[in-house]
């Protein structure tokens, strides 16, 4: 058997069916999947259904707790999950680049197939494409996922009302530093792991102890500063939010105030905002505390009705400031 | 407890919130802070929300990025843009847009090699792992950066790197100070205070500020960057000014010795020759930057790559940046400030430095 | 922008490099001694900036400096004033 | 407004809610695309669905007859066809260079936009990753499309029977030899463009006329030879096919004659494959024929019992010989 | 009508077989070609289940991909391994196994900068293009090729391109043949006659085949590629066979003249020069090959780059490429055939090129 | 592999290239003349192996070539039986 991956892998024709059945058939069985039609065959997903799409092409392929694997299932289960749906069936797509180590390839299918049996999730059908050694950094994936919606009304970030309680369900900026301190050339060592988890079984307990939400939104790129600033311009309404509320990890503070970085607008990958009547944000938070994910969870603000849709920060030392809408990435800032 | 926490305990800053306002006594006081670490930390922390409404707050030239010239980003954009050139920089300088709005990102878009560092020891790392290129760093910094870059200069010449080479545009904080202040007469920004770089400082010590007081009259505090340390050199300002003693104080002993960083300094101009430079809004400043000396011109990007200076177009009508960084006025006074510039479409470098004083404006607080 | 936070030396490395934690965390960074004006020893806080210790302080000076901004924000707690 | 396109717009920040306002929600224009959540809510899906997946990396990105744009919504529109659905909803995950030409990605954008709204199908959820400079070659798209299986029993590649006719739609290699003509340094000219085309409507056209079919496949990477060699082996059964039926254009043979390539081993993106009883295959070739895209439609061969599972061609002189599957790529052979 | 329609006439051909049956009588004929493009030809057409059963064909020495010794092998994956090479070749090599079953495929994935081109004229584009970079051709063919590699050679020294070389590993036929004939005694594999390669016999004319009819009284025909051609040229065979009058003759004057094309040849004989080769399956044969002059040695590869041939480890045991290159037996005798020798996993050269006789065999016939 | 269909000659271009047609395609390759012994003209007949003409037959030649061909096919309608 080759070690490295060759361009054949993505003809069509024997190396093909041979990476297919040794791979990716062997570490997503399924009868499903199984069938290699064109499209994959669904009976059991009923209308109104929730459908997202992400392609992941973190780098490294591999960091402190996950892999470009468990993101490529965590992260389009998290987003199915964010329109109250249940997760059911995923597509996969794969871009390799020739040369690619076999070895490598199949411990992160395997990290897919681990992280789609957690979360209760199917990969159907995929598409591997094999690209010219120089045409992609190593592996790319992208991910689709399907799932009928349980939760009527549907959260939405539209749904924002004033006088809602805001929640998270855990620290942020984990993923986001710890994939900065994973690239080589950095002298920083670090305890912080990323987040990525799935979190479609802990939403579902969100929903079925506090009924309902308004919204919900799982806080990536940008983190929560761009995720706030999107809900409240798609919603009309303003947020005031408490800093000593929002949980970050020491290790991430640090880190952070080494790289000139500010952990709120950081990336994560296995947490939720939610936002939803007052009323029942203790019953929320009850049920996000139980599971394994939401540990951490804390309310950290409330909706308010300026119309400016603006995220507000009442600071550690009882101050107030903006919480911007971020430009573009993050830079560290060091002279 | 850890520093962090203990600065930014909010009882300690009641503390100071009230012994500055008793200090005020009433009387206003109109400071400026010539570091971009201050100018952050007041904006981020919420202090400036809380500063009393008698405090105006300037933010000077104080963001090394924000006070790089037209000419100099034009410079170095041009030696990204080469060949078998690798700029390694701080993440800072990539926004900072030359002529034409172009920035080291649109460089790099296009094509040039650029690659983001934290410390200029790991330029000496890229250097080694790329035999084939020149790598460039471009020398952004006041005193405390310029220490830093002289012994990684030092470094390579020991080890024998050749393929390494500094585009030192290092600016020096007393002689902005005083221009600042002398210049078109006296302290036309009519500056009562000044709020002193920490780590700045930290190398210079506090002699090189004494003509603060001696000369003008206006206190000076050395602070650190934690809001409780930023509120305990405005209550030594507040004091100063109350008891009409100006003096030169260090209010950051745990970062600042009042002699400074000998050993830093010593290497500093084992390296460097101070030079004149231009300072982006003010112009050209005497004796106010830092050049390679020529013993190390192997080093030197200027003469190794042959740098040329290109008179730059005229800054943009309406630009106020040259009266924000000199304390005249205040960003949202600029008549392109939000509109026509925005960290989106920057207009000017305060707009797009995360410490430049209008993007902390636009970031931070309501318009 | 600067390293606000003083650091604490753990560990000696080669070539005067000396690895310090950040804060109370586990964050570990390399840094250079080589602009220390006096040797540091383990325990030592520095200040850092751009990879190099520009200033070294001992443990009894950064804890009595902690113990001073104690000080100060216990007396509101014990004066029950804003007096300071 | 920049000309090529920065990192930032990957961002999550503002200046990738800018290059969305500005690009995909401008082109894909559709209410459920617009709301912008983490997920699309599709209401009409209906069970049992098809879903599929293709990543298009195809160099160049423009060619005769097409671009990476066309081509990510049809081939999976074509996808979601050979089950009997109805193509209804496509995701959308684009991977951007750091530096493409943003005129240059608008106009592949539009040229999806274009190719959905003829397909009928909206793009209703979508990605942006951007790259780093030399991370990807210029633009890659996922696409994952949906809809609704009409067809009952639904087509599969399980489902050739023994004395079921073999029908193709049109003439082959036409995609493969325009890709391989496109690139740069070919001193070679050719009046070939590709086929890339959406057979939605003609299917739905067969399946009308000629009652539910066996099998449907579009007969893409490794060509008829691959997709033929597959349906035997999935159905158990072999195929005799007439060479002299099979169309193939006049420049698609002169093009492999010169590259020592063979039409049958080369990927089509505008023609399917249909298997179905001999007695309603001339319904479905009529079907075809009243199709633009099926005026060239042919029946090639016929299903027969032996389970070998091989595909054996009568060649033009009256020979036999097999049609065997492809084991990597095609390479051009010259010495 | 075009000749491609022409020469696959069902009608024509049937004609043909006609006269192929009637000329064979009864008898049976063991005929052998000698060039990849009959074999494929032979199979893709279908022409080989035509064939009278008394017809055996042979497949000889005749893909140059096929005859290319591990040793070579090893060398040009050595020299595409290099930094600052660019290895250009026709894409029939990039599946050639060399010790070890590493390919140019491999190389390639592994890092290797190759280049698939069709004629090598473009391997002086890719020079241009890449001047810091060394282009090397693998020169792999027979008396078809060589010509054209000469007149790159040629026409590089006029451009004056530096960048760009050939390593030589061209082989010839008539010396296969002979070799074929003579070795182990006359004629072991028993062949009654030559199908002689159409374009090879292009440039050479057909006076280099003389000794198979004079020497050794077989039949040798210069036949086209096309079914019609083949069967043409089968006939003729079958008549002198069936005559007792063996020749060497030309059955494809629209593609050979045959006194051959002797300026192609003057241009080979330029830059050329004739040296022993290694043949796979075969071994050594002498003055077999052609190797680049001296005059020429700056686009020499084996001289420029220094090219060490290393002995490889032996063939695979049970491999019988040697026997089925030298027509001892056909391709479904050896033991590792469709087993554990397959185009997926080819253990000899045989399997691996598209004109090799038992990827053929895999390919085009049942098994 | 030898590219067995003869191309005809459409186009002189420069440096000895000319551009030639594939069979009755609109498919056009350029090649090299530099190998052939004669020169070629419009409408000539070529035959290429890897961007080198290595034949060149006049229009005459292939026709007559070709006629040859039909005329033996031909043979097996006009006489109805298997010989030629
Ligand atoms: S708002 Fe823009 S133009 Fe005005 S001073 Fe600030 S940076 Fe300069
Ligand atoms: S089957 Fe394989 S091992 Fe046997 S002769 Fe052919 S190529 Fe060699
Ligand atoms: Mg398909
Ligand atoms: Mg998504
Ligand atoms: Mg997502
Ligand atoms: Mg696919
Ligand atoms: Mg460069
Ligand atoms: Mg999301
Ligand atoms: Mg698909
Ligand atoms: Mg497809
Ligand atoms: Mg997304
Ligand atoms: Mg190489």
């Amino acid at each position: 058997m080759d070690t490295c991956l060759l361009l054949d892998a993505g003809s069509g024709g024997l190396a093909s069916q041979r990476l297919t059945a040794q791979c990716f058939l062997r570490h997503f069985a399924n009868p499903l999947l199984a069938r290699l039609d064109d499209a994959a065959l669904l009976r059991d997903v009923h209308a109104p259904i929730a459908v997202s799409t992400d392609s992941y092409t973190v780098t490294p392929l591999l960091f402190p707790g996950g892999s470009i694997g468990t993101l490529a299932v965590h992260g389009t289960v998290n987003d199915v999950s964010m329109l109250g749906a249940r997760p059911q069936y995923i597509s996969c797509g794969f871009i390799l680049e020739e040369g690619l180590s076999l070895e490598l390839l199949e411990s992160l299918v395997q990290d897919m197939a681990g992280a789609a049996k957690e979360a209760g999730v199917l990969i159907v059908t995929g598409d591997t494409k094999v690209v010219p050694r120089g045409a992609c950094d190593k592996m790319f994936i992208n991910t689709t996922g399907i799932g009928s919606i349980f939760a009527d009304p549907t959260p939405s970030g539209h749904n924002a009302r004033v006088g809602d309680a805001v929640l998270v369900s855990g620290a942020l900026g984990d993923h986001g530093l710890t994939i900065m301190g994973s690239r080589e050339h950095l002298s920083f060592l670090s305890d912080v792991t990323s987040d990525s988890a799935p979190l479609n079984h802990m939403i579902a307990e969100v929903i079925n102890a506090a009924g309902p939400v308004h919204v919900l939104r799982d806080p990536t790129r940008g983190g929560l500063a761009a995720t706030l600033n999107e809900i409240s311009e798609q919603s009309g309404v303003s947020m005031l939010l408490e800093e000593e509320a929002i949980p970050v990890h020491e290790s991430v503070k640090s880190g952070c105030s080494f790289l000139g970085l500010d952990p709120l607008y950081l990336a994560n990958e296995g947490k939720c905002i939610c936002i939803l009547p007052e009323n029942r944000a203790e019953d929320a938070l009850a049920a996000m505390r139980a599971s394994p994910y939401g540990v951490e969870a804390a309310r950290i603000g409330t909706v308010v009705g300026d119309k400016a849709c603006r995220v507000t920060l009442q600071t550690r030392i009882g101050g107030r400031r903006i919480l911007s809408m971020p430009e573009g990435v993050p830079l560290p800032r060091i002279c | 407890m850890t520093f962090e926490t203990a600065l930014h305990d909010p009882k300690l800053c009641r503390v100071l919130l009230a012994r500055l306002t008793r200090a005020l006594d009433g009387r206003s006081m109109r400071f400026m802070e010539v570091c971009g670490t201050h100018t952050v930390s007041i904006f981020q922390s919420g202090l400036r929300s809380l500063l009393p409404a008698s405090i105006t707050h300037l933010s000077g030239p104080g963001c090394p990025v924000c006070v790089t010239h037209d000419v100099d980003v034009a410079a170095f954009l041009e030696l990204a843009g080469r060949e078998k050139i690798v700029f390694a920089t701080f993440g800072d300088l990539l926004r900072v847009p030359g002529p034409g709005g172009q920035t080291l990102k649109h460089a790099k878009a296009a094509g040039a090699h650029v690659e983001i560092v934290y410390s200029p020891l790991e330029v000496l790392t890229l250097a080694v792992s790329n035999p084939d290129n020149v790598i460039v760093f471009p020398g952004i910094g006041f005193e405390t950066t310029a220490p830093a870059v002289a012994a990684t200069l030092l470094t390579a010449r020991q080890k024998k790197i050749k393929n390494f080479c500094v585009f030192s545009l290092h600016k020096l904080v007393p002689p902005a100070l005083r221009t600042l202040l002398d210049e078109e007469g006296d302290n036309a920004a009519n500056i009562e205070a000044f709020l002193l770089p920490g780590h700045v400082s930290t190398i210079l010590g506090i002699a090189p500020y004494a003509f603060l007081a001696d000369k003008h009259r206006i206190p000076g505090v050395v602070g650190g960057f934690e809001p409780a340390d930023i509120l305990l050199a405005l209550c030594r300002m507040a004091e100063q000014l109350r008891d009409n003693a100006p003096a030169v104080v260090n209010a950051y002993p745990r970062a600042v010795n009042d002699a400074g960083n000998p050993k830093a300094r010593a290497l500093m101009e084992e390296v460097f020759i101070t030079t004149d430079a231009l300072w982006r809004g003010i112009g050209r400043i005497e004796q106010s930057g830092l050049a390679v000396r020529p013993d190390y011109a192997d080093m030197d990007a200027a003469v190794r790559l042959g740098v040329r200076l290109v008179e730059t177009p005229q800054q943009q009508p309406g630009c106020c940046c040259g009266d924000v960084l000199k304390g005249r006025i205040i960003p949202t006074t600029c008549p392109l400030f939000g509109e026509k510039c925005t960290p989106a479409v920057p207009v000017g470098p305060c707009m797009v430095s995360t410490e430049g004083s209008c993007a902390a404006y636009y970031k931070y607080l309501e318009h | 922008m600067c390293l606000a936070i003083p650091v604490q030396v753990v560990e000696f490395l080669e070539e005067g490099m000396v690895r310090v934690r950040v804060g109370e965390s586990q964050t570990f960074l390399t840094a250079s001694t080589m602009l220390l004006p006096v040797p540091s020893k383990i325990g030592d806080f520095l200040i850092v900036h751009a990879g190099f210790a520009l200033h070294v302080l001992t443990e009894e000076e950064a804890m009595s400096s902690l113990s001073a901004l104690r000080e100060i924000a216990d007396a509101l707690n014990a004066k029950g004033t804003l007096d300071a």
